[in-house]
């Protein structure tokens, strides 16, 4: 079953044509990857579907509801986090509490004001919370502050993030960028393990070793449109692809 | 490293708060402080800091026209006494209402933007607000005299229940007390003493957090399924609301509320205090607003005479030298050491006077596990 | 450069233990107990409260209150050469202090906000145990601090205040003002602009946008449509606006002859120096020389618009260029102890703080209703502006009025005014009932 | 239509001060990220450069004339300047053109203290937060006053123009208009001839000087220039003393419209803050069209008969201007992305 389908999205900037008429289907359950060479509009995809830009036309669909004209903690609320590029944790605050904020925006919507109860009485919240940060392998650092975090493990906090609010989807934005050859092995085998639980996941990446890893499935963007949506082994071989990395110079 | 605070820690604080708030009147004695109006204006002012410590400690919006609610807070009160009662209890509540109410009306506005941007907005929204009470106003401010309290206001809650206060002026009075002096000092410290628990809850709470998280990463927020603006107006208007009461409070303590209680230096005054004192503590809002009204009431009082006296230990020439050296801080010079004092205290303690504290208490805790340590090493090396 | 310092020896003799660690907490003293009335003074002591402006925009004017209180407390208790006490009609204070105790003081800043001036002097009266309260720089913070006296059952003397308020609209029984009032000025002006200007003019008033301007752009309003002259406009500036230019130029081609500047303070050297720098002063208006009036007039301010008063016209309490014996022993025992000559703010603060002690020393108690009984109706002679009367009905003293003008040749920095004319009590007398406002009984606190 | 050129020529007066003001407040939020409080006592600092001037060359040579007494029973002081007594008429001249004389010994004053501070205390703030930043140069800018205050009293303090510029000018003649009608004070036109020159100059030193390009640069991208081996810091060093030149020479210029008083400073600095904000935060452009249009729309607010039909318009219209622009443009009328906003 289709958990993500996007329909027909344009979206032009000026003279330059982004996106023309991309078509996308994510199955519930896998990982889906969308490769391309830089400037292929993949980022611009992404922030169509997170309500940080809104598509000319066409359609994206979230398990029955269109994100189209949501705002970001909208779109979350209906069930999909995401992780950046660089990522986007607070940086001044305990692990325990980065990952608590979202355990308590899951349970208390976008807005309550909850200023009586104390957040150290939250058990429940805090079990999760700490249950995460285990999976994460981060538990022992929970009181620490994030700012201190190693740019791996920055990014193993800011999975935890996701995963404690239990999303439907998870969109990771190139999610090894910037990373040791040892980092981006453990968040690949992270991932993985986020994987098999069942997690849907859009990964946007370029570094193939990762791509090939990780995904199900794989859409190849070059110049705005899908030119090829396969299984990852048939994608290596695909002439098409290897034209859009390449160039088509040394075919 | 972040350590949540434990209940027991904060009932300790709480306490000490509450005993400390209840004997200021002797422990600020030895210091000359322990007067009632001073200690009027160190409760009333703390709450000021404490609420405005509430949006810039904890999600960082640097409020530059936070003195406007207080203004209006103080206008409401005063009206409330004009037209109602003198009763405090009511006129507080309205003045809070009203405090809170200007600050949905401000912060709405003020709140598409953010950074310096907003700053600007509130102080721009504040500096309107005085011009016009100032001027064109007058009639419902009394411009620059102030409004005042007059035999012939109707008060009619009052005189519904048969109060009469004869010829002289009234003042406050909650049920008989009259809200000056020592008993004023004690219905501003009850309040103090709320605010205060009030502001630890919600520095404890799950919205206390949530603040917190505006300050830290905004973006972030947002794609964790918050919605950042209700947060911070939320806030905005929680500490709009402290300083409506604070201004509530200057009027029942004292019935005149004039216009330059809302211009842009008494906002200047309340960033002063909190940053001084340290943004984002609990405690640190109010020693601030304690410092800089110390400052302004007794350090501006001292003139040559006093120091004379000072200094009367040392031999005459010293003396003089002394004195004429520190004359140039004192009396007509306090503001010199006010300006010297934010430039110490920023460059050396940046986190504001509670840094100060904890790095002395860090100090004073090494120094006693030193000694502690002291006598087990010498058993321990010479094993052999 | 003109750092004016009060010298430290003087200082010292007069001056309360304040602050320094030394008050101990007066939960059981100061209220409530067996005081008859507020701070009444039980030692060798009696305490006053010299509240003046140290820091902002007047802190020239209250560093010049301030000696000049010294000064008086120095003739009150028999140092010095005794200034105007020599000249006093009264001759109650004998140089032993007050009722046997000698004076000693203690300051406070009231930075020209009403709220930190009724701080201040809450500060005196809580803390200090001052039973008398004086000083200040303007209207808003007398009136706030009269109110507060009122409560707390102490005496206030004001000091310069200029608005009708203080004795009308917002007048206390504790409170007593010896400087003049806008419609005193308008009073004594009117005549001479008319002997100066004619019955055919035509005024602008540019007013500061608050109370005091607006009292004092009635008075002169008043009275010089009194004497046939049209008001063209009355525009309201914002108090500190700093550059006028975007009000003067409307005055050029208005047909308006007479501009009347109802400013005080910086807002007067301002407005006026660019008023003069628009060429106002030396222009010609319907065949006639284009005036500009000043209806208050402070030389210490005045200096601060240099060349530009030259010729223009304004009212003042007192200057020192006065020749009667009392105004002589003042500027006598002034300028020999600070070396330059008393402003009027100095001379009202001095006549205030002389005609207090007086009027305690007659009354024989530091009581408030005591010593406003001595003060009410009281006649004196002596102290620089001739005959002189503090009006039971409102608290007002009456006296003559000084018309001055910016005088074109001056001798020295400090010699900006001549005297035009001196109008007499008389003309410039109203009754109580006209400012309205309402006395009420006097506190005497407990 | 007189009236209406005469608050134009107003605005452009005033826009001119509020410029050159913002201006350096603008530079350094744009090259050094930080939020200068004490940009208003640098403007005050240049006004008592005027004022020193002044009393220096206004030295006197006291003599006691004993045959006359003072009132207070002294002997006279007969007062001679000793640049008078001196250099003669010359000396009378020097002291007529002590506002223009004092421009040229402002300039070295003002570039040091601007070295100065930003050597001793603004550099160490860098990487503070904006609120630190706030705090400490407040409590610098309250020093620096109080320390003009005990030095020169609290009263302003009457700086002439020279006495060639202290009449009219009939400029409506000068643009072919009728004679008289709008005839305006000579220092005025002066000041804003003045400051226009001082804004191009400030424009192309920063446009057509290798020193000038990488300041921008830098002010672009701090880190890339950086790591082109370029010592941007001691080049913003300069800036700092730059910017502090500017506001100290429209200081000086402007004394003998406004009398220096120590408390100057702070009474532009709100107004200042407004301005840039308007214009954009870090944008030089934006801060000289927001002062001039700041400057043109509050004279044209205080016209009677706009005062009329909304009373006391004057005295908020600055106020309500920033926020209406930053309600509708976000960054100011020329502001960058990402400048100061957090």
């Amino acid at each position: 079953m289709s958990i993500l389908t996007v329909e027909n999205v344009n979206k032009r900037f000026g003279g330059l044509q982004a996106l023309s008429n991309v078509n996308l289907q994510v199955e519930e359950g896998t990982v889906h990857a969308i490769i391309g060479p830089n400037g292929a509009g993949k980022s611009t995809l992404l922030n169509c579907f997170v309500g940080r830009l809104e598509p000319d036309t066409g359609s994206v669909v979230f398990n029955d509801v269109s994100l189209l004209g949501l705002k970001p903690h909208q779109i979350n609320q209906v069930g999909v986090s995401r992780v950046f590029q660089t990522p986007e944790i607070f940086d001044d605050m305990s692990l325990l509490e980065n990952v608590t904020i979202p355990a308590l925006a899951k349970r208390d919507g976008s807005f309550k004001l909850n200023a009586w109860n104390a957040v150290r009485d939250e058990n429940g919240i805090r079990d999760a919370a700490m249950e995460c940060l285990a999976d994460v392998e981060l538990d022992g650092k929970s009181d620490e502050l994030a700012r201190a975090l190693s740019r791996g493990d920055k990014r193993r906090l800011e999975l935890a993030m996701c995963l404690v609010q239990e999303p439907k989807l998870l969109l990771l934005d190139e999610p090894t960028a910037g990373m040791s050859r040892a980092d981006t092995n453990n968040t690949i085998e992270l991932m993985k393990r986020i994987a098999e639980n069942g997690m849907t996941m859009v990964v946007i990446e370029h570094d193939m070793h990762v791509v090939f890893s990780l995904a199900e499935k794989i859409s190849v963007l070059a110049q705005g449109t899908v030119i090829a949506e396969d299984l990852p082994d048939k994608i290596k071989g695909d002439p098409r692809v290897q034209e859009a990395y390449l160039g088509g110079a040394h075919l | 490293m972040y350590k949540a605070s434990s209940r027991k820690s904060d009932l300790l604080l709480l306490a000490g708060f509450t005993v400390a708030v209840l004997l200021a009147p002797f422990i600020l004695g030895p210091v000359g402080a322990g007067y009632p109006d001073l200690l009027q204006k160190f409760a009333i002012f703390g709450i000021f800091a404490l609420g405005f410590n509430i949006l810039f400690g904890l999600t960082g919006y640097l409020s530059f026209g936070h003195a406007a609610f207080l203004g209006v807070g103080s206008y409401a009160a005063v009206w409330t006494f004009k037209l109602f009662s003198m009763n405090p209890i009511l006129a507080v509540i309205i003045a809070t209402v009203v405090g809170g109410v200007f600050a949905v009306a401000i912060g709405f506005i003020s709140l598409r933007r953010s950074g310096i941007y907003f700053s600007i907005l509130t102080l721009a929204l504040a500096q309107m607000s005085y011009n016009l009470a100032y001027s064109v106003l007058t009639p419902i401010t009394n411009g620059e005299t102030g409004l005042q309290l007059a035999q012939s206001d109707p008060r009619i809650l009052d005189v519904a229940f048969g109060r009469d206060y004869g010829a002289v002026l009234p003042s406050s009075d909650f049920f008989g007390i009259h809200m000056t002096g020592y008993p004023g000092y004690y219905f501003c410290a009850a309040l103090f003493v709320l605010c205060f628990f009030l502001s630890m809850r919600i520095f404890r709470s799950p919205f206390g957090m949530m603040l917190r998280a505006v300050k830290s990463n905004q973006n972030r927020m947002r794609y964790t399924g918050l919605n950042v603006r209700p947060y911070t107006l939320a806030a905005f208007v929680i500490s709009g609301m402290y300083a409506g009461l604070a201004g509530g409070l200057l009027a029942v303590t004292d019935p005149l509320a004039g216009a330059e209680r809302m211009q842009w230096t008494a906002s200047g005054e309340v960033v002063l205090m909190t940053i001084l004192g340290g943004a984002g503590t609990l405690l640190g809002p109010v020693i601030g607003a304690g410092v800089i009204k110390y400052f302004e009431n007794i350090f501006s009082a001292f003139n040559e005479g006093v120091l004379e006296q000072i200094f009367s230990f040392l031999p005459e020439f010293l003396q003089h030298a002394m004195v004429s050296i520190s004359s140039m801080f004192v009396g007509e010079g306090w503001h010199l050491t006010l300006g010297a004092l934010f430039m110490v205290i920023v460059i050396f303690l940046p986190g504001g006077l509670m840094e100060g504290f904890s790095r002395i208490w860090q100090r004073l805790r090494r120094m006693t596990k030193r000694d502690d340590d002291k006598p087990v090493e010498p058993s321990s090396v010479p094993a052999e | 450069m003109s750092k004016m310092n009060i010298t430290r020896r003087g200082l010292l003799k007069g001056t309360a233990l304040a602050g320094a660690g030394i008050a101990a907490p007066t939960i059981l003293s100061s209220r409530g107990w067996a005081a008859s009335y507020t701070n009444e003074p039980k030692g060798g002591t009696v305490t006053f409260g010299f509240n003046v402006p140290q820091t902002g925009a007047y802190a020239d004017e209250g560093a010049d209150e301030l000696r000049a209180y010294q000064l008086a407390v120095e003739h009150i208790n028999g140092d010095g050469d005794g200034g105007m006490l020599n000249t006093f009609s009264s001759k109650e204070l004998k140089g032993n202090g007050i009722n046997g105790k000698k004076v000693v003081f203690v300051t406070g800043d009231t930075q020209t906000k009403s709220d930190a001036a009724r701080a201040s002097a809450k500060r005196m009266i809580e803390k200090d145990g001052a039973v008398m309260i004086t000083g200040g720089s303007s209207s808003g913070v007398a009136i706030a601090v009269q109110g507060l006296c009122q409560d707390a059952g102490v005496i206030f003397m004001a000091g310069l205040t200029h608005s009708n308020d203080t004795t009308g609209k917002d007048k206390r029984a504790n409170g007593f003002r010896h400087f003049f009032n806008t419609e005193m000025s308008g009073a004594a002006l009117g005549p001479v602009l008319e002997k100066e200007f004619g019955k055919d003019r035509v005024a602008y008033h540019l007013t500061a946008d608050y109370t005091w301007g607006w009292s004092q752009e009635g008075s002169i309003k008043k009275y010089s449509e009194g004497l046939g002259w049209q008001t063209q406009a009355a525009v309201r500036t914002p108090l500190g606006a700093g550059d006028f230019s975007q009000y003067i130029t409307p005055v050029l081609n208005s047909g308006a002859d007479v501009l009347v500047l109802n400013h005080y303070g910086r807002d007067m050297v301002n407005s006026l120096t660019q008023a003069v720098q628009f060429g106002l002063r030396d222009k010609q208006v319907n065949g006639k020389d284009f005036a500009i009036v000043v209806p208050l007039y402070s030389r210490l301010m005045a200096q601060g618009a240099g060349e530009n008063v030259k010729g223009i016209y304004g009212s003042t309490n007192w200057h020192w260029s006065l020749q009667d014996e009392g105004s002589k022993a003042f500027v006598k025992s002034f300028g020999q102890k600070y070396g330059f000559p008393p402003s009027q703010a100095a001379h009202t603060t001095y006549c205030q703080a002389i005609l207090y002690a007086d009027a305690a020393q007659r009354a024989g108690t530091f009581r408030p209703s005591g010593v406003g009984a001595a003060l009410e109706g009281f006649s004196f002679d002596g102290l620089g502006n001739g005959p002189t009367e503090y009006r039971a009905e409102d608290h007002q003293c009456f006296k003559d009025v000084l018309v001055v003008k910016g005088k074109e040749n001056p001798t020295s920095k400090f010699d900006v005014l001549e005297v035009v004319e001196i109008t007499p009590r008389a003309q410039v007398e109203y009754p109580a009932s006209l400012l309205g406002g309402e006395l009420g009984p006097y506190n005497d606190g407990a | 239509m007189d009236d209406i050129l005469l608050q134009v020529l107003n605005g452009l007066d005033k826009g001119g001060a509020y410029a050159l003001i913002a201006l350096g407040l603008t530079i350094i939020f744009g090259t050094l990220g930080v939020v200068n409080f004490a940009h208003g006592a640098l403007f005050m600092l240049g006004a008592f450069c005027a004022v020193t001037v002044k009393a220096v060359l206004g030295f006197e040579k006291v003599a006691l004339d004993p045959t006359r007494l003072t009132a207070w029973g002294t002997p006279v002081e007969i007062r001679t300047t000793y640049v008078e007594a001196w250099f003669g008429d010359f000396g009378t001249l020097l002291l007529n053109f002590s506002v223009p004389v004092s421009i040229v010994i402002a300039i070295p004053i003002m570039l040091l203290i601007g070295i100065a501070m930003e050597r001793g205390l603004i550099r160490y703030f860098y990487k503070r937060s904006h609120a630190e930043q706030i705090l400490v140069t407040f409590g610098l800018a309250i020093v620096l006053q109080e320390i003009v205050k005990s030095q020169f009293g609290a009263n302003p303090i009457p700086q002439p123009a020279p006495e060639a510029a202290r009449g009219m000018i009939d400029f409506g003649a000068m643009i072919g208009m009728q004679a008289g009608g709008v005839v305006y004070p000579a220092w005025r036109l002066i000041y804003f001839l003045f400051s226009l020159l001082v804004i191009a100059a400030v424009f192309s030193f920063l446009q057509f000087t290798t020193f000038g390009m990488v300041v921008r640069a830098g002010m672009a991208d701090r880190e890339t220039v950086g790591l082109l081996g370029i010592d941007i810091d001691r080049r913003f060093t300069i800036v700092f003393g730059m910017a502090a030149v500017v506001a100290g020479l429209a200081g000086v210029m402007y004394t003998p419209i406004l009398s220096p008083d120590y408390h100057m400073g702070m009474d532009f600095l709100v107004l200042s803050f407004v301005v840039v904000v308007v214009g954009g935060m870090g944008s030089l452009p934006g801060a000289v069209v927001a002062g001039f249009l700041l400057g043109i729309v509050q004279s044209f607010a205080s016209m009677n008969e706009v005062k009329n039909i909304i009373p006391g318009i004057d005295q908020i219209i600055i106020y309500l201007i920033a926020v209406v622009v930053l309600l509708i443009r976000p960054r100011g009328l020329m502001g960058r992305k990402g400048v100061m906003e957090h």
